[in-house]
């Protein structure tokens, strides 16, 4: 083993020895100093091992043969070893990523670049105060030095303002260090704790000092503009460093020095470290500069780990892991994203689109935005959880919160960025030069974060390997993205149906899962069997989709709280990036986003109140919840209705549907819908009428009037797709409104609709993104007569719209009896008139669909259009077999269902073997409509050809109107603005109040951060007066 | 309120949080414990009469090491703007007029204080001063040549070796300490340097030797700075 | 005799601290600075100083008073000055080379990089 | 004979009962309205004769399939309310097929009928089809909320949705009728009815003067002919609706009759009185003081209950 | 004794001080920083500490001064 004090040996010999090397050995002292950031990385690294294996434990190191407090020790334990061996790694591959740079400077920026790695380890090392405090200074100096590597005004503006800071901050330092000599006679760390120097006023002081200012040296928001200036002025290559290994020495120093004032100060270190989360975030929303926005986020994820080490005695045990998860996380994200930063070469955030030049960068880039805003199978994701379940568990629920809020803005910001990069219009033909240098490290750190969260596992109760399982082959669809479109799409294919069938014995016993197995798997196989449809390569969209399906299928089988949420945030990112393909998605994959964070978030809360009253992560635990508990129920049903775009939850849902990509609109439509549909579901059962009546009957109104407005807003759509994309909020409604009832006939109607809505919604959304496709218009009154070019498409889409309007015969009607009964019986009269409306409305939008596309008058552009291929109808056809099957047989269908839900609900309806269904109520015969109106129809058909000869076939243009016949079908197509009586009469009821309402909450919180931000003045004197100001605002709070 | 008030009286509010500081300062009789532990022990563990001495170089060694770097990097950061502006850099300095005393007294007067550095650092051990007295001196000898002598030039590869050789001996020497002595860095019983009679110059085992590189260095990075400063004058 | 001393120690840094706060001449400041670290450096040794004790030079003349100040805070300021020196010495070079780019020795004139 | 055979023609008998009866319902209404104009009118028989005349037309002029099969579509869906819906009170032949479903099936089932009168006149690509067929379909929806209102309003005061059960409460004299048990459901339902009989003030849908003779501006000969039809089956069945649940409905064909007849009847006075509304007054109407008496009604049903 | 000289050398740092700061002309506040650094070495030795005496004399007072004369030098050649 190599003694940690050669890391000090090391790198100080090599810094003076390359002052030796004239100009014209760079290239040997460039190595040199790889050579030496390597061995100090060895050294620190093989302790880390050590430790790991269990073979050492911690070393004191002493220096000049002398004991503590005499003189100064350094101490290699596990928490030391694991850091020193961050900073090395990061200063290496710093190192290495600014090698050309580097040499071109000189020796002594190699000298300043080692001898400021080598500072950062003993910081961690050491356990005395003062030589803490000599290197923290050497730290601040290399830093002002590295900083002008970029040479221009700006940095060196940046420089001076940190100088200044520092210097305010270490003259601080000294004087707090003085009297802590004063009041305890040891400068030994672990002396000054044994004294118990806060007892007396002054001593409290002494001590102040000491943590204020290395709470200072974190860069706390808001006495942090120095800071920011530094992030954004230097050599990205060099952000990487600052964020990631000096915050992590910072961090660590921030922890050691804690314990010197005892339990009393960890409160206030929560305090400082969630409104520098909150805060640093918050005002990031506003920012534009890549660089400065990523030293937000630093500051912000910095101010996250601040707060776990203030949050350590509360924490406990899981103090370790959720702290160097958190912390391991923001090190390799941010340091991926300053080192992409330093290759993209653009300052502006909107520029950022030419890292689509390069699709490896891009993933990466990917990875460490997830990776940063916390979701799997990054280890954030798993710190979070824990975080938020510690914490809420510990009744600190308002620290919770503030995490997440402060999470959430920085989804703001980050989401912003990545639609930016993945969207934005490709403005130059510049390519992209990268070397190999600045490639690799990127590369290490985004590999390191995927195998992180992979061994975070075993710390999380309720996590298991085998969720990574579908990632793996995700993994391997991503490597595999070069081949054509259709062997990929055949390997998916292939992929999901093994996956079934793996996965189908963990649901084969729970019918309620059986259903939604159906139409997450077997949906999913349906709607990738139309992406044969496509040329070409598809890029990135196959492993995307089946990110999606993965997550669907870890949610549907997980039997825990953790794995339940670790399914919804995988399929929340799949679906993201699903919805973000399409071609104006941009701003509705953001909104998507957004909501789905903010739902994630409410759901987590939700999750860990359950976690608090049953002390399990079992699902079973959101049974009988008992903290806090109208308000967790509340929490998991508004988190889950962001999925199913509830009403004030939706303004999402008509752009991301109605924008993406033609075979993803089913996808998400009749498929991810249905994942909130199961997460309500499941809340309901476990929660019971008793516990949620008033919660019930609120979301059945709000059931309601989604269903009012999502068809009300359908009907004045001119877009094919929002149209259907609004019908899908109606009829999420309806589910809503359905087992809001908490009734086994509410509940029947309830899961009729999520297989009606799954089948026709699929066939619309799949046929109607063909037609989209052909004749390459989203709009209407564009479209019009196809009918005669797409006959078997239109008969889809009939029998489609005919379900959709629950019009007898078809299982549509089956939804709408179940729903009279319901509502009859529950008593909710009000309401079910309201969802009754609206399902008249829906009829009216669905036959707005099919005239406007298939009747009236064809197009003179789309005389040569062809019929949708084969691989868009086989699919739509297998689920109109559905369709009719459940129409002929509902009882097949609904008698199980019902059985199974009499275990939670009393019976209300029987079923008699020729399939008639009766209910206290009212009774209906499926079978019996179905053959009487099929008799009926044939024999009218056979009457009418009886008395009528035989026909002549009329031109297009052959008919009576204004005494002329028109020849141009635009004229005589009404389509655009087809129910223009109905909009008079009740437009008023889908004014965008909604859209407006959350227009004006982001305004505010934008303009919130507008003016906060206008703290930063950008200069360097005012900033030191916030510094001072802080530190008496600090004092004020804890010793005033 | 003015702006001056307001600082003014932020200024005052930070007195007031260190106020107790103050107040609580109420002179010493005795020593700490630590600082009775040099007293007692500094002479015969380290063999320097000047403890001053023997906490900067050997118990508090790392802190110097530390110090030193501190040095060297402000004059490594300082050279860096040096290479920013090397294109329009005029060769030759403005040649002021220079008095023929000053002239002649620095060429005596030099030497005498390049002599008077080394015996500050060499006695560090014994008398007040030590290594960055020492360097200082040295370096204010070297202001003194520039003042003089319009076109000295420093020059900066005579002064990078002597720097980094003598870095480069302090580390190896430390080093050797942690080779040798159990592992402990920067030691000054390493064999080979006798700790000799407490008093005399060649006692106290390693610590002349550190001294003198230490001062050396000092004297060399604090020459450096001004080097840089002074040549900046002649930058366009 | 202390006292009066770590009083002055201690009305140096503030003042010197109000300077670096309420000049806009960033010579000043960093004059500021330097009033601000020698007053904290008088606090230092001030804080070492034992009634009666002499310099921690254990020669014929100290061991006749046998009553020694505390070496450690000395040698702290030892370190304490260097340090201060490099620190001024770099913000002077940050400073000069500042000036060549905007003509200006105010630092409201600075403040290219802001929110 | 086999009861399924029987039971189908016995049906049969009653829809050409209901058939004719409508025929000729229609022809008095048109003289009731002519006379209160001062004119004479069309004579009695005049359906039959426009029936006869449109099947023996020769040229058969079609715009495609849907264009076909739409007035099948419509006459099915005339046809099927009068198969779900019993005839008469009690009596277990002439209950047609009324035990595959009740209520909310007819309520639904008007959609069929709708639905491929619209897909078929669109067919024609005649703009003056889609227009009446969007102002039918906003005037269709309003009406239902009131409608809805109105059976729910029944439902909980019978506590069922099954016609048959409906009847049966309210025998025994017409102070058991719905009408008087329940006169804001009634009143409710009735001016539903209004809308859903189409007759002025609600008619812009098959509006006389702007589109000759609405949605279905391009059919002609047979295709007219079961269109026509149907509408004569439909006023009768959609007369009968109302008779059941509001009107205690009725034990003979005479009373089927009689009642019909005055149901419709209300309608077609008031439309004889009153302008006709344009759609979005229409709406707004329904929307307005029948769906608050239909809430109101249910309200009131609720707390009796 | 010593608490006299102590306070006379109190009040003249606080006078240069006062001129570091205030002072209109930076060669006036330049050397008034070189003289508090001075009155402190003085005060330094009072304290009974000559090595750190001779370390401000020379480092904080003489070389930091003459940093700061050079830098003034530079300043001015620019502006003129």
């Amino acid at each position: 083993m190599v003694g940690p004090i050669y890391i000090i040996a090391i790198a100080l010999g090599l810094a003076f020895f390359l002052g030796f090397f004239g100009k014209s050995l760079k290239d040997v002292s460039a190595f040199l100093m790889l050579a030496g950031l390597a061995f100090m990385t060895f050294i620190s690294g093989q302790w880390l091992l050590a430790f790991f294996n269990g073979s050492v434990t911690t070393q004191e190191i002493f220096t000049a043969g002398f004991r503590p407090p005499y003189s100064i020790n350094l101490r290699m334990g596990y928490e030391e070893a694991v850091m020193t061996t961050m900073i090395n790694v990061i200063g290496f591959l710093g190192g290495v990523y600014m090698f050309k740079r580097l040499k071109e400077v000189g020796n002594s920026a190699m000298s300043v670049f080692i001898v400021l790695i080598m500072s950062l380890n003993v910081i961690v090392m050491t356990r005395d105060l003062f030589n803490l405090f000599v290197f923290v200074e050497i730290g601040s100096i290399a830093t002002a030095g590295m900083i002008i590597l970029e040479k221009n005004s700006k940095s060196l503006q940046a420089g001076l303002k940190y100088l200044m800071a520092t210097g305010v901050i270490s003259g601080l330092l000294l004087i707090g260090i003085i009297f802590a000599y004063y009041f305890a006679g040891s400068l030994n760390i672990d002396g000054i704790i044994t004294a118990h120097v806060g007892v007396t006023k002054a001593g409290a002081v002494a001590v102040f000092l000491i943590i204020a200012v290395l709470v200072l040296e974190l860069k706390p928001f808001p006495a942090n503009g120095w800071g920011l200036d530094v992030y954004q002025s230097a050599k990205p290559g060099f952000g990487a460093i600052v964020s990631a290994a000096t915050a992590t020495a910072g961090l660590y120093v921030l922890y050691k020095v804690l314990p010197m004032g005892g339990e009393t100060w960890y409160p206030y270190i929560v305090l400082i470290g969630l409104i520098t989360f909150v805060g640093s975030n918050l005002v990031g929303t506003r920012q534009k500069d890549a660089n400065r926005l990523l030293g937000y986020s630093s500051i912000g994820q910095i101010g996250l780990v601040m707060t776990v080490i203030g949050l350590q005695p509360i924490l406990g045990s899981k103090f370790s892991f959720i702290a160097f998860a958190l912390l391991l996380n923001h090190y390799l994200a941010k340091a991926g994203l300053f080192w992409l930063s330093g290759i993209i070469k653009k300052e502006k955030i909107s520029d950022w689109y030419v890292l689509r030049k390069n699709k490896a960068l891009l993933i990466l880039f990917v990875i460490f935005i997830f990776a940063l805003i916390g979701f799997p199978p990054f280890p954030s994701f798993f710190g979070k959880y824990e975080l938020i379940m510690s914490l809420v568990s510990t009744e600190n629920i308002w620290i919770a919160v503030l995490i997440l809020l402060g999470s959430f803005a920085e989804g703001i910001y980050m989401f912003k960025w990545l639609g930016d990069v993945l969207k934005d219009e490709d403005q130059t033909e510049e390519s992209l030069n990268i070397s190999w240098n600045k490639f690799i490290p990127i590369v290490i750190v985004g590999v390191s974060l995927l195998a992180a969260g992979f061994y975070s596992t075993p710390y999380v109760e309720g996590a298991h390997y085998f969720y990574f399982i579908p990632l793996g082959f995700i993994v391997f669809m991503g490597l595999i993205d070069f081949l054509p479109a259709y062997v990929k799409n055949t390997l998916s294919i292939a992929g999901m149906t093994y996956y079934s069938y793996i996965i189908y014995p963990l649901v084969e016993g729970d019918l309620m899962r059986t259903i939604f197995f159906v139409i997450f798997m077997i949906g999913g196989i349906l709607t990738l069997i139309v992406g044969y449809n496509k040329k070409g390569k598809r890029e990135g969209f196959y492993p995307v989709a089946l990110m999606m399906y993965a997550g669907l299928a870890t949610i549907l089988t997980s039997d825990s709280m953790f794995g339940f949420f670790f399914g919804w945030e995988l399929m929340t990112a799949g679906s993201y990036f699903l919805i973000i393909r399409g071609k104006r998605s941009k701003p509705h994959a953001y909104s998507y986003m957004l909501f789905s964070v903010a739902g994630a978030y409410l759901i987590l809360l939700g999750f860990a109140f359950a976690y608090t009253s049953a002390g399990t992560q079992d699902l079973i635990a959101l049974k009988d919840i008992a903290v806090y508990t109208t308000l967790a129920y509340t929490l998991l049903a508004v988190g889950f209705m962001t999925k199913t775009a509830s009403l004030g939850l939706h303004i999402w849902l008509p752009g991301a549907h109605g924008e993406a990509e033609s075979d993803v609109s089913p996808m998400v439509s009749a498929i991810l819908l249905k994942a909130g549909v199961f997460g309500l579901m499941l809340l309901f059962l476990y929660m019971g009428q008793q516990t949620g009546e008033t919660l019930l009957f609120v979301l059945g109104w709000v059931g309601a009037f989604t269903a009012l407005v999502g068809n009300l807003a359908a009907v004045f759509q001119e877009d094919a797709k929002r149209l259907l994309a609004y019908s899908s909020i109606g009829q999420l409604g309806y589910i809503l409104f359905a087992i809001a009832m908490m009734t086994q006939l509410g509940w029947l109607a309830g899961f009729t609709y999520v297989i009606n809505h799954f089948l026709f919604k699929a066939i619309l959304f799949i046929v109607v993104g063909g037609i989209v496709v052909r004749t390459g218009t989203h709009n209407l009154y564009q479209m019009g007569g196809l009918l005669k070019k797409m006959p078997f498409s239109f008969v889809a889409v009939l029998i489609g719209i005919i379900t959709l309007a629950g019009i007898p015969p078809l299982s549509g009607f089956a939804g709408k009896w179940l729903f009279y009964n319901a509502v009859v019986l529950k008593g909710w009269y009000i309401q079910g008139v309201i969802v009754f409306f609206a399902g008249s409305i829906a009829f009216m939008y669905a036959f707005k669909l099919i005239h406007s596309i298939f009747l009236g008058q064809l197009k003179d552009n789309h005389r040569n259009i062809k019929e949708l291929s084969p691989a868009i109808l086989i699919p739509a056809y297998i689920l109109i077999g559905g369709i009719i099957y459940f129409s002929a047989y509902p009882q097949n269908v609904l008698e199980p269902i019902g059985n199974m839900l009499s275990a939670y609900f009393p019976a209300t309806v029987d079923w008699s073997g020729d399939g008639l269904a009766t209910t206290v109520l009212s009774y209906w015969n499926g079978n019996a409509v179905l053959i009487i109106i099929v008799t009926t129809f044939i024999l009218v058909l056979a009457y009418l050809k009886l008395i009528t000869g035989k026909t002549t076939k009329l031109e297009q243009f052959n008919i009576a109107y204004s005494a002329e016949r028109p020849f141009r079908p635009e004229t005589t197509h009404v389509s655009y603005n087809m129910f223009a009586g109905l909009n008079k009469a009740i437009g008023f009821l889908i004014a965008p109040g909604i859209t407006r309402f959350w227009k004006n909450i982001s305004d505010m919180v934008l303009d919130l951060a507008g003016f906060i931000r206008r703290l930063y003045s950008g200069n360097g004197q005012v900033y030191a007066v916030h510094i001072i100001i802080y530190i008496v605002i600090f004092y004020f709070i804890s010793l005033g | 309120m003015g702006k001056k008030t307001m600082i003014a009286l932020i200024t005052l509010a930070l007195a007031f949080v260190i106020y107790p500081l103050y107040q609580s300062y109420n002179g010493s009789e005795t020593l700490k414990d630590v600082g009775q532990y040099y007293i007692d022990n500094g002479v015969e563990e380290t063999g320097a009469q000047n403890l001053v001495t023997s906490v900067v170089v050997t118990y508090r060694g790392l802190d110097t090491l530390g110090e030193v770097t501190i040095l060297f990097l402000a004059a490594s950061v300082i050279s860096f703007f040096l290479s920013f502006s090397k294109n329009d850099r005029i060769k030759s300095r403005s040649i002021r007029s220079v008095t023929e005393i000053l002239t002649t007294s620095t060429q005596v007067l030099v030497p005498m204080i390049f002599m008077f550095g080394v015996y500050i650092f060499v006695n560090g051990h014994l008398t007040p001063g030590g290594g960055f007295q020492g360097g200082a001196v040295i370096a204010s000898g070297i202001i003194l040549m520039f003042l003089s002598n319009p076109r000295f030039k420093l020059s900066h590869k005579v002064i990078q070796f002597v720097e980094s050789t003598s870095g480069i001996v302090f580390v190896l020497i430390g080093a050797a300490g942690a080779l040798m002595m159990d592992g402990d860095f920067l030691s000054n019983k390493i064999p080979g340097f006798g700790f000799g009679e407490v008093g005399s110059i060649i006692s106290a085992g390693a610590i002349p030797v550190i001294y003198t590189f230490l001062g050396l260095k000092v004297g060399a990075e604090l020459s450096n700075v001004l080097g840089v400063f002074v040549e900046s004058q002649s930058e366009k | 005799m202390e006292y009066i001393i770590i009083t002055i120690g201690f009305a140096l840094t503030i003042f010197g601290l109000y300077g670096i706060l309420s000049q806009k001449n960033m010579i000043k400041i960093i004059i500021g600075f330097s009033l601000f670290t020698t007053g904290i450096n008088i606090v230092m040794v001030a804080i070492g100083f034992i009634r009666g004790g002499t310099a921690p030079i254990l020669d014929e003349a100290g061991k006749e008073i046998g009553k020694y100040v505390d070496p450690l805070p000395q040698a702290l300021v030892l370190t304490s000055i260097v340090i201060g020196l490099g620190v001024t010495a770099l913000m002077l070079a940050y400073v000069m080379k500042l000036y060549q780019d905007k003509k200006s020795l105010n630092i409201n004139d600075y403040k290219d990089l802001k929110w | 004979m086999d009861y399924s055979i029987q039971k189908f023609l016995w049906t049969l008998l009653g829809l050409f009962i209901v058939l004719n009866w409508g025929f000729l319902m229609g022809s008095t209404m048109r003289r009731i309205g002519a006379r209160l104009a001062g004119r004479v009118g069309v004579p009695i028989y005049q359906p039959w004769i426009d029936m006869i005349k449109m099947i023996s037309l020769r040229t058969y002029l079609s715009h495609g399939v849907l264009y076909y099969i739409g007035p099948v579509f419509r006459l099915v869906g005339g046809i099927g309310m009068f198969l779900f819906m019993p005839v008469l009170v009690g009596s277990e032949i002439w209950s047609n097929y009324s035990f595959s479903g009740d209520l909310i099936l007819l309520l639904y089932f008007q959609s069929f009928g709708m639905l491929g009168m619209a897909l078929g006149a669109s067919e024609s690509g005649s703009p003056n089809a889609t227009i009446g067929i969007s102002r039918g379909l906003a005037q269709f929806a309003a009406v239902e909320v009131p409608m809805t209102l109105a059976v729910i309003a029944i439902a909980i005061q019978h506590h069922t949705f099954s016609f048959s059960e409906i009847l049966d409460a309210q025998q025994g004299g017409f102070m058991n009728w719905t009408l008087f048990t329940n006169p804001l459901a009634s009143i409710a339902g009735m001016l539903a009815m209004l809308g859903a009989m189409s007759h002025s003030p609600f008619n812009l849908v098959k509006a006389p003067n702007e589109i000759p003779i609405g949605p279905p501006t391009e059919y002609h000969s047979s295709f007219l002919s079961v269109l026509r039809t149907n509408s004569a089956i439909i006023h009768v069945v959609e007369a009968a609706l109302f008779m059941n649940l509001f009107f205690g409905g009725a034990d003979t064909w005479f009373m089927y009759i009689i009642k019909t007849f005055f149901v419709y009847f209300i309608s077609v006075f008031i439309g004889m009185v009153f302008p006709r509304f344009k759609i979005e007054d229409s709406v707004r109407w329904f929307l307005k003081w029948p769906t608050v008496i239909g809430i109101i009604a249910v309200l009131v049903a609720a707390y009796w209950k | 004794m010593l608490i006299v000289l102590a306070s006379v050398l109190g009040i003249a740092s606080m006078v240069g001080a006062y001129f570091a700061i205030h002072s209109k002309s930076l060669t006036v506040a330049i050397i008034a920083t070189g003289v508090v650094s001075l009155i402190s070495s003085i005060l330094f030795l009072l304290l009974a500490a000559p090595d750190v005496a001779m370390t401000e004399a020379s480092i904080g007072s003489a070389l930091t001064s003459a940093i700061f004369f050079l830098t003034l030098n530079k300043i001015r050649q620019t502006n003129g």
